[in-house]
């Protein structure tokens, strides 16, 4: 009698219709109509994508018709690909190159004749993305330590608050800033307490820090601000910080390297988060706490002071994040500025699957539609702005329940750990 | 109720006269109509020692009633409703409230006798604004947005876009005018009144498209425009509406090239001064901004005022003579009737 | 007679510690205290003058205790006032105001808070309300003023429209769950920002707007569908605060007594278990939303059929997002969700009030319902600041949403 | 406890074990009474006082990340790391550590593959190599044999002799006699949180029973021989995946015949769990045909499984069989609560609900304060007799009892297992899925191996202990 390992190999076929065939189909379908449809409707004159902030200097420049068609194509053998299925690891890069394809093949179509300046849009993109990237990255350390945070919103708009009235009784930008983070902090500190050691449900907690963050802003301002806005809200604005030699590079320079330290800050903070928490012993025992508390308490991990960092350092991101409203947007405080920011943060946060990089990407993703829709309604689309300002919403409902899905959150997100 | 407070202040001869403003949901400092009314009651207040002023916010529409319902209630002399969303609240607390007089800026409610219309035929100023432009821009772009496609807004917007016309077709010039088609009442909105960024975004794009003068009708909107003409050195100006920019948002005044003044703030002075001196506020006859008599006008140049050529401005003021006159008429479906 | 008055001092002494033990009523109670507290330590703060007299807080110390003393109560007496009765009303009419004013902010946000609730015994969390009562109110008024029908019929009908438009608004997120896995929180989200975009577009359209009017406003509901007066005169309130007991009541029933109530709560409870004893949870999502939309959409329609008439920006004002917090305030039970909002209407009654007589901003009504719900949900806290027995103070702490 | 010494800790389920080794553990705080470690008492306020103390645990439900990787795991708590106050995680000493351990001791793994994805056995490994990287001088095993074949078990016994060789101390806990009797040098028992004695391994094991239960015990199962009738479940071709899109069920045949008790026997993670989600309707089938009564079944809902006349005992009690937050009434009618006469139309009605309870708790002696608690104030024993009473309660064809005695006493154990037979002589098939040998062996009348997705072979009761176990462990004979 000897040992044989039997191993569950090469059986029934598999599933036809797997996610990444669908996903295949999907693409195929949209493709084809990109293909077809957009090019039919695009004139027949070149599509400008200028390199610039403007019309002149170089462009990329392509029919519109044949640019529509195109990039069409281009989706359709993306999503033949994945129908034909082609390897796993390829998916990604399949169903990014076909959302390209049709975001290109629509462009082509609505340029033709016209022109798209790369630099304006990307560097319009960023702008609107910055505070949902660091909403989202406070989002992405209070979630994945396993603390539900409803709250960014608030803290966005306590972080705004600090900014304009530290900024403005010290004169001193970086001063602003630290307002701006006590602010994010404070809030940041009654999610903490309240959720980890009062165990208050902490969707509760967050949507109420939300509204007191509205109410007490609010009433600071008509009393203070409002009253006296020289002492209080005007703040000194932020400078752009321009890298001398790396500025200069084509289209990638003005965007990224001749802009606010704010930005700076916001891309770096989703390096830093991104390494830290895959590489280092601080991220290693986040997320374990986030994914089974016991088994990190049983390793000796304390489980409420890891929350109560995370959450504390969640605090410093998002006011941040506030920062930016007041101190490089816009120059003073106004009643509930952030107008919402930290819900789309939110949702960033969840589109972007509880991480950094997918956080950023979400956050890029939505400035990107709303500056597409800004453009669109510009240069004279015979939609109403109404339905074009949808366009960001729109498209995240339908990346997130076409191409996302389930999401998977961290195991004991939103569990209190209650020692018996 | 309870007494008002009587703060009679100076001792002056005249009765006390307390005026009471209720803001819409914009908040008193929305940088647009509730600031500039409010300013118009403070500088009663500077001129006429007996006038007292108070406001009350609104947060939702649903508070309109109960908000003019209570100063009523503390009778006060002049009960201001700023924004024409306020028609049908105060033409029911006026109804219900005979003896109190009311009056409502942005609107006219024409059977109620005891509320005073304040209304802006706006058009008439950014006509000229459009003019000024279109003679301005060395791109041959010009371009506005709106908060919102709403007439409060429109209103601007239609008149910008006939002046820009006028221009072409006294020059003979084709003059090219983004974020707004008259004929279709579509174009570039925010729908927002607050988000800089997106303000500063839509002027970027506009920017890119060529423009080089901008009119955002956006409120606070409007100043991530204004904030970012400042930064971009004379690149594009910007032309600010309702109070003059130089005085609203003097940190960006290299920007602008004028002002679309809409005198809330005179109207509801001038009511409140003559309301102060016993005077009665006819609803019949009411007040209407205009060029004539200087409830909308064009604003002064400030730092532009030797960057626009002599030609153009007197160009300007005659076309404002030629609608005072009658002569040229400016119409916008969203002007008040 | 000793034996007598020994008992009585006991029972006495019991009901003391009953009240003084962390029960439901007494938290609620000591949480409206202690946002009031802090409340009044706000408004002290922010006012210059009152903060002056603390200068010399030392030397004379009743300067500063009287003006403070002064300006807290002037503002809580007005809320009281105006959020309840006000003494010195001159007529049967004023004194009723009160009660009036507070119902009629209430009846929106019973339905908004319902619709929230429901969806959290479901195990969803619909943020949405926002957006589903925008779409009611527009169902509602073109319902009110487009279509010409008979008194009676006319409100039915709008009523009916309103809560179809918050359906398919609740719909939408329930069907995307299901389906395609995609989390309510976002969808619901985003279908708010669409839905205030929508409103913002069909305002202005042809047949919609009012000719009449220089605003975005749309031409007003037709007397036979706005909801009746209950009071009639000048009071405002409307028949909508008893379609919102009514509603309540409904709810409570669905939730209780109900198949479906059955099985939402299996599946917000337990969601594995429920599948394996056969509730189909996806269905249960998809019909739960479009149950709680339409409650929401109600919510939008007794906002317009009441108060508003007609359509403008911002009609639906902020129901969706206090019927979260309602909700939250009434633990997921559909009778605490209706005495929540009554609270929170009278907040809203008697901050206009505090607003207009005593100068008090709105916005510390706003603080005052944050720190309340806080306090509330953090019952461990209240009982901290009290110092009360520990009686029962884990039943108060009920979970209602489980994190993502 | 001494050095190089192997206790044992024997005592029924819900006895105390657990709880007295987290107390040492410093998971739970004693409310009195002293731990004393190398002759200085200490306080163990948590478990870094624990491990300080060199005292190391593998816990019964094992505390891994199940999204973290081996190396990850084994580090947790204890990183070393490059780059001072950074705290870069120095992987290439972990994996090199865990090597050495795993050398020494002959645990073998993968440092680099997804704790999620190891088979259980394996995962205990891991925990075992967990523990020892931390330099422990008492380790504490709590049950560790409950998840492993008898292949498995014997490779760790060996393991944990290496580790008493090299002067480690161990508390073995477990329920299983022989077991005890094999490997440790004293024994002691507990029964309701209480030392009742201890022992020598030379003890018989009726002797160890009787101590640990406190009355004597019949662990034999009273039946009659079986009466087969029909096939009442058919199952060809099976094949299912699990979440991960990763075959666990490879082309399954089964029969079970009306009045038979057909037991699955195999380790945990052999693809039981996918099996029966499969048969009702809670996993989509890739391949093959299941017919209940000559009906088919696949692709039918949960609902319309459950309607056609299957009952079905989960084998996660508090995720999948009961809501912990309804009341035992609401529990009893979970599957059935819109049926009449529990409701009429779309309306509950509570009177029937509450006559339904109070007839099943009787019946089942469920033991509770009221009919109106809820379940989860119940203890785990009566939480699964709720169960049982419900799906017992309505006319079946199959009966699917997954470990339907997992966590249970041994009261109840008889109970339910009197209950299953009865169904099974009123002509009702069943399918008893069970990691615990002696219980399928004990009420099975054909006993199905499960390994790796396939159905190694079926056997009868009477086949010898030892050759089951090597077909859990995926050793045929044809194969030899
Ligand atoms: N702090 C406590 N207070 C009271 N009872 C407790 C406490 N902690 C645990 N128990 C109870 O003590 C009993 C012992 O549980 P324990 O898990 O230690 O049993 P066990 O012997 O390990 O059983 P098994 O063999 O099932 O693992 C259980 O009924 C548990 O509910
Ligand atoms: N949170 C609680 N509140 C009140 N009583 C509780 C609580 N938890 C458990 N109990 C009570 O303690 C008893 C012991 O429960 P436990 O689950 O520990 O039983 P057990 O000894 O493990 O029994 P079984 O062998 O049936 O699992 C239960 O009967 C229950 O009534
Ligand atoms: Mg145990
Ligand atoms: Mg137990």
């Amino acid at each position: 009698m000897s040992t044989t390992l039997l191993t569950v190999d090469d059986l029934a076929p598999a599933k036809y219709w797997t996610r990444e065939r669908r996903s295949g189909a999907v693409l195929v379908v949209i493709g084809l109509l990109a293909a077809v449809g957009f090019a039919l409707l695009a004139e027949s004159a070149p599509a400008r994508f200028t390199l610039g902030e403007d019309a002149t200097g170089a462009a990329l420049s392509i029919d519109g018709k044949l640019g529509a068609a195109v990039f069409g194509a281009l989706t359709v053998a993306a999503g033949v690909g994945l129908l034909v299925g082609v390897a796993r690891r390829w998916f990604t890069v399949l169903l990014v190159a076909g959302v390209l394809g049709f975001v290109l093949s629509f462009l082509c179509w609505q340029v033709a004749g016209n022109f798209l300046p790369l630099v304006g849009t990307a560097s319009s993109s960023l702008g609107l993305a910055v505070p949902l990237i660091l909403g989202a990255l406070c989002g992405v350390l209070c979630e994945r330590t396993g603390v539900v945070n409803i709250g960014i919103e608030g803290q966005l708009l306590m972080g705004a608050f600090g900014a304009a009235l530290i900024g403005t009784m010290t004169a001193s930008v970086w001063l602003g800033v630290l307002g701006a983070v006590t602010g994010g902090v404070l809030i940041a500190a009654l999610l903490a307490v309240l959720a980890i050691r009062f165990l208050v449900d902490q969707v509760v907690i967050g949507t109420v820090l939300n509204l007191l963050a509205l109410g007490v802003t609010g009433f600071l301002y008509e009393r203070l601000m409002q009253t006296d806005a020289a002492a209080f809200n005007t703040p000194p604005r932020m400078q752009n910080l321009r890298i001398p030699v790396l500025a200069d590079i084509p289209v990638v320079g003005p965007v990224l390297f001749d802009t606010s330290p704010l930005v700076y800050i916001a891309l770096i903070l989703v390096a830093v988060i991104h390494f830290g928490l895959a590489r280092t012993r601080w991220g290693l025992r986040t997320r374990a706490v986030g994914e089974h508390p016991t088994a990190a308490d049983t390793v000796g991990i304390r489980v409420r002071g890891t929350r109560y960092l995370n959450v504390l350092l969640g605090g410093v991101v998002a006011g941040l994040g506030g920062a930016f409203f007041t101190l490089v947007s816009t120059g003073a405080f106004g009643k509930n500025m952030t107008a919402g920011a930290g819900f789309i943060a939110l949702a960033a946060l969840i589109f972007g699957g509880f991480r950094p990089v997918g956080a950023l990407l979400a956050a890029l993703f939505f400035g990107f539609a709303n500056t597409l829709a800004i453009y669109l309604s510009a240069i004279g689309s015979p939609v109403p702005s109404q339905f074009l300002n949808m366009l960001p919403y729109i498209a995240t409902i339908v990346a997130v329940a076409g191409l996302v899905g389930r999401v998977r959150a961290p195991a004991a997100d939103g569990k209190p750990y209650v020692k018996s | 109720g309870e007494a008002p407070e009587e703060n009679a202040a100076g001792g002056g001869d005249a009765p006390a006269y307390s005026t009471c403003m209720v803001t819409d949901t914009g908040g008193i400092d929305d940088k647009s109509f509730n600031a500039s009314a409010w300013a118009g009651l403070e500088a009663a207040k500077a001129e006429a020692s007996n006038i007292s002023t108070k406001f009350t916010a609104s947060n939702a529409i649903a508070d309109y009633e109960p908000n003019l319902t209570d100063f009523a209630a503390q009778k006060c002399n002049l009960i201001l409703a700023v924004g024409g969303l306020m028609t049908d609240a105060t033409k029911k607390i006026a109804a219900a409230n005979p003896n109190s007089q009311f009056a409502i800026v942005d609107a006219a409610i024409p059977d109620a006798t005891n509320v005073y219309p304040l209304q802006f035929d706006t058009a008439q100023a950014s006509y000229l604004a459009g003019y000024l432009a279109a003679g301005y821009s060395k791109s041959g772009t010009v371009a506005t947005y709106g908060g919102m496609n709403i007439p409060p807004v429109t209103i601007f917007m239609d008149g910008f876009v006939d002046g820009v016309a006028k221009y072409n077709e006294v020059k003979g010039k084709s003059v090219k005018v983004l974020g707004w088609d008259k004929a279709t009442q579509k174009g570039t909105f925010a729908e927002d009144f607050t988000s800089q960024a997106k303000g500063k975004a839509i002027s970027d794009t506009f920017v890119g498209q060529g423009a080089d003068v901008i009119l955002p009708v956006a409120g606070g909107t409007g100043l991530g425009t204004a904030a970012a003409a400042a930064e971009s050195g004379g690149k594009y100006s910007v032309i600010w509406v309702d109070s003059d920019g130089c005085e609203v948002a003097a940190q960006y005044c290299s920007a602008f090239l004028s002002t679309v003044v809409k005198s809330v703030s005179g109207g509801v002075k001038d009511a409140a001064l003559k309301g102060s001196k016993g005077e009665k506020l006819d609803a019949a006859v009411g007040y209407k901004g205009t060029l004539e008599n200087g409830g909308v006008s064009l604003g002064a140049y400030h730092e532009f005022d030797s960057k626009v050529p002599a030609e153009l401005k007197a160009e300007i003021d005659q076309l404002k003579n030629d609608i005072i006159a009658g002569t040229i008429k400016v119409e916008s479906e969203a002007a008040p009737k | 007679m000793k034996v007598e008055e020994s008992r009585r001092e006991l029972t006495a002494g019991r009901i003391v510690t009953a009240i003084w033990s962390a029960n439901t009523v007494t938290v609620t109670v000591l949480a409206i205290i202690a946002a009031l507290l802090i409340g009044a330590v706000l408004i002290i703060l922010s006012d210059p003058d009152v903060l002056a007299t603390y200068g010399y807080f030392t030397a004379r110390p009743t300067d500063a205790l009287t003006a403070s003393w002064e300006l807290v109560s002037e503002a809580y007496a007005n809320l009281f006032k105006g959020a309840i009765f006000d003494p010195d009303a001159a007529s049967a009419s004023t004194a009723l105001r009160p009660i009036s004013e507070t119902l009629t902010y209430a009846a929106p946000i019973v339905f908004t808070g319902l619709a929230v609730t429901l969806a959290f015994r479901g195990g969803l969390f619909n943020i949405g309300a926002q957006g589903q009562a925008i779409m009611g109110c527009i169902a509602a008024a073109l319902a009110g003023f487009l279509i010409p029908l008979p008194i009676g019929v006319h409100l039915v009908v709008a009523l009916v429209a309103g809560a179809a438009g918050g359906a398919f608004w609740g719909f939408l997120p329930g069907i995307l769950k299901a389906r395609f896995g995609a989390h309510e929180v976002i969808t619901s989200i985003m279908l708010n920002y669409i839905a205030a975009l929508f409103l913002g577009w069909i305002i202005m359209q042809a047949g919609v707007h009012d000719p009449n009017r220089q605003d975005a406003i749309s031409k007003p509901v037709e007397s036979s569908a706005q909801l009746p007066a209950l009071l009639g005169g000048d009071q405002r309130v409307h028949l909508g605060i008893v379609l919102a007991a009514l509603a309540t009541w409904g709810v409570s029933w669905l939730l209780n007594r109900s198949t479906f109530g059955f099985e939402l709560r299996a599946v917000g409870a337990n969601p594995d278990a429920a599948k394996t004893a056969g509730i189909s949870v996806t269905a249960t999502y998809a019909l739960l939303m479009t149950v709680s939309g339409t409650l929401g959409g109600l919510g939008g329609a007794t906002q317009v059929l009441g108060t508003g008439y007609a359509l403008n920006p911002l009609v639906a004002a902020n129901i969706g997002f206090d019927g979260l917090l309602v909700a939250l305030l009434g633990r997921g039970k559909p009778w605490g969700v209706l005495w929540a909002a009554i609270l929170f209407g009278a907040l809203r009654a008697g901050g206009n009030r505090m607003q207009s007589y005593a100068s008090v901003s709105l916005e510390l009504v706003t603080v005052l319902q944050a720190l309340i719900v806080i306090f509330i949900a953090a019952p461990a806290l209240v009982k901290a600041i009290f110092r009360l027995r520990a009686a029962r103070a884990a039943r108060l702490s009920t979970s209602i949403a489980k994190g993502w | 406890m001494e050095p190089g010494e192997i206790h044992a800790l024997l005592g029924e389920n819900g006895a105390g074990k657990s709880t007295l080794m987290n107390v040492l553990y410093g998971l739970l705080q004693p409310d009195e009474g002293e731990i004393v470690v190398d002759g200085e008492p200490v306080q163990i306020k948590g478990p870094r006082d624990a491990i300080a103390a060199g005292i190391g645990m593998v816990h019964q439900h094992f505390m891994l990340v199940p999204v973290f990787d081996v190396a990850e795991n084994v580090m947790l708590g204890a990183e070393h790391v490059r780059g001072g106050r950074l705290g870069w995680l120095d992987r290439r000493r972990a994996r090199k550590e865990i090597k050495e351990v795993s050398e020494r001791y002959g645990l073998r793994v993968d440092p680099d593959a997804l704790v999620e994805d190891l088979p259980v056995g394996v995962q205990q490994r891991v925990e075992i190599i967990k523990a020892l990287t931390r330099n422990v001088d008492l380790l504490i095993l709590d049950e560790p044999t409950a998840v492993l074949t008898p292949q498995e078990t014997e490779e760790l016994l060996a393991v944990m002799r290496t580790l008493k060789a090299s002067g480690k101390s161990i508390v073995f806990i477990t329920h299983k006699l022989q077991e005890v009797k094999a490997i440790a040098d004293r024994i002691t028992v507990i029964r309701r949180g209480r030392t009742v004695g201890t022992a020598s391994p030379e003890s018989t094991k009726d002797e160890l029973a009787a101590l640990m239960v406190g009355r004597d015990v019949v662990l034999e199962v009273q039946k009659a021989p079986a009466t087969p009738g029909e096939p009442v479940l058919e199952v060809s071709g099976l094949t299912v995946r699990d979440d991960r899109g990763t075959v666990q069920v490879a082309g399954v045949d089964l029969t079970v015949r009306a009045g038979e008790v057909l037991g699955i026997a195999g380790v945990q993670g052999n693809g039981q769990t996918e099996l029966i989600e499969a048969l009702m309707g809670l996993r989509e089938i890739e391949a093959g045909t299941v017919t209940l009564a000559g009906a088919p079944m696949a692709g039918r809902s949960t609902r319309q499984v459950l309607r056609a006349g299957v009952g079905y005992v989960p084998e996660d009690r508090s995720v999948d069989g009961v809501v912990k937050e309804f009341s035992v009434a609401e529990n009893l009618v979970l599957d059935v609560y819109d049926q009449a006469p529990y409701a009429r139309g779309m309306v509950l009605n509570p009177e029937r609900i509450a006559a339904n309870a109070a007839e099943r708790i009787e019946k089942f002696d469920v033991r509770t304060p009221s009919a109106d608690a809820p379940v989860g104030t119940l203890s785990g024993g009566n939480q699964q007799k709720v169960i049982v009473a419900r799906e017992m309660s309505r006319p079946l064809k199959l009966f699917i009892a997954c470990q339907p005695t997992r966590g249970v006493d041994v009261g109840s154990i008889e109970f339910i297992h009197a209950q299953i037979v009865h169904e099974r002589d009123v002509g009702t098939g069943v399918l008893l899925v069970s990691s615990e040998l002696d219980e399928v062996i004990g009420l099975a009348d054909r006993i199905a191996v499960m390994y790796r997705g396939r159905i190694l072979a079926i056997v009868g009761p009477d086949t010898p202990v030892e050759k089951i176990g090597l077909l859990m462990a995926g050793v045929t004979e044809d194969a030899a």
